[in-house]
């Protein structure tokens, strides 16, 4: 399964990337899993993503939601607009 | 990019005639402008990033909240993305009452959830060179304005 | 005439501009306009009269004194005289501050100050063609910002 | 003594004119004996004067100010400006 993800504020620092594409061999994959896997591949952001939701589309999506081959996934750290 | 969230300059008159309404005697305006500095840090710029449809859906989604909570008429709410430099407004919000505590009232409400709900991330620019994201407040499910089924 | 009472329609760019701040991060505006009803009459005009060496005293100290009394760093207060038809702004107050919390404290002060202190009055004129003084706060000596030898 | 007297808001309604300039006997004239003596002659002021204050120049005065001759008094009822 392919999935987009997409790092939004100092989490594309974090990274070094503004979107990176992965591939993921799960049959199925949970937006929790998909934490997980990054985890993995990031070890820096072992400590952040507790605090970080993610988004599908225009909505937020909660850890159990079903990530889809193609889906692109925002992950949104602590907000500070104003 | 739409009525929320602006890559151009906020342009706080064309708000202004948007929201005319004889029956308003009372409009308040609160903008967020960059600052020169933060936390002692002299600052020359703040850069604004928004994951932009998530962020009109919660802006307009507080728009409506702000009509229906407070006995108000109008509610504007747009914030800008980019690289501003000190002295330029990042945020506008508009409200318009028949009086002035409630269009007060509501438009402190309207600023401070968007600062707890809105999907927008502050890079400052430090005049050493240097920059920092500044992180705030975690968001939530809630901030969508309709739960997902 | 001067810089508080005008016969002029009221000028917030001029005072956007009159007012900027690299240290100030919040800008609240609160403006009064001319609403088309007042208890259940309808309303086509309000004619403002002012006392206008004392309004000018008046209100050239409320903004000393906000700014003494509030972490604020720029306060401006004007108000407009003249017959004024609905949706015109008759008063416009500016204030800015490093942080909003402040900035909305003394906008919401100066502007229930200005109720009470400035020799002002509104004459409505209603659709029926009649017209009406509106009476509210007596004034007391203590308005004119320093006291009389 | 001359005064010239100026009523604002609604007592210009109530006198029918916008400024009077009236002659007092007295040899002194403070604005509390001018209040009399408005009251003397436009007894519609009664009930308002309570609630009205004067200012010479641009400055409030209380009851006790004493108005020379030529003073130009304004009389100011309850305020309703905003």
């Amino acid at each position: 399964m392919r999935v987009k993800v997409v790092f939004y504020g100092g989490l594309k620092r974090d990274v070094g990337a503004k979107a990176q594409e992965l591939q993921f061999d799960n049959q199925t994959l949970t937006v929790a899993q998909l934490k997980d896997g990054l985890i993995a591949r990031y070890p820096v952001l072992r400590p952040k993503l507790s605090s970080v939701v993610c988004a599908v589309g225009d909505e937020i999506v909660s850890g159990d939601y079903l990530i889809r081959d193609g889906d692109e996934v925002a992950l949104l750290p602590p907000v500070s607009g104003g | 990019m739409g009525c929320w969230i602006s890559e151009e300059p906020l342009d706080l008159n064309r708000l202004l005639q948007e929201t005319e309404d004889p029956a308003s005697g009372a409009l308040v305006i609160f903008s967020g402008t960059v600052r020169n500095e933060n936390e002692g840090q002299p600052v020359r710029a703040i850069t604004y990033e928004a994951h932009v449809p998530l962020a009109e859906n919660v802006l307009r989604a507080l728009e409506e909240e702000v009509l229906s909570r407070f006995s108000v008429r109008r509610c504007r709410v747009q914030h800008r993305i980019g690289t501003l430099p000190v002295g330029e407004p990042s945020a506008i919000i508009v409200v318009r009452a028949a009086h002035r505590a409630e269009a007060f009232q509501a438009a402190q409400y309207a600023m401070d959830e968007l600062k707890q709900r809105a999907p927008i991330w502050k890079e400052e620019h430090y005049e050493t060179g240097e920059s920092r994201f500044l992180e705030g407040t975690s968001l939530t499910l809630k901030v969508s304005g309709r739960p997902k089924p």
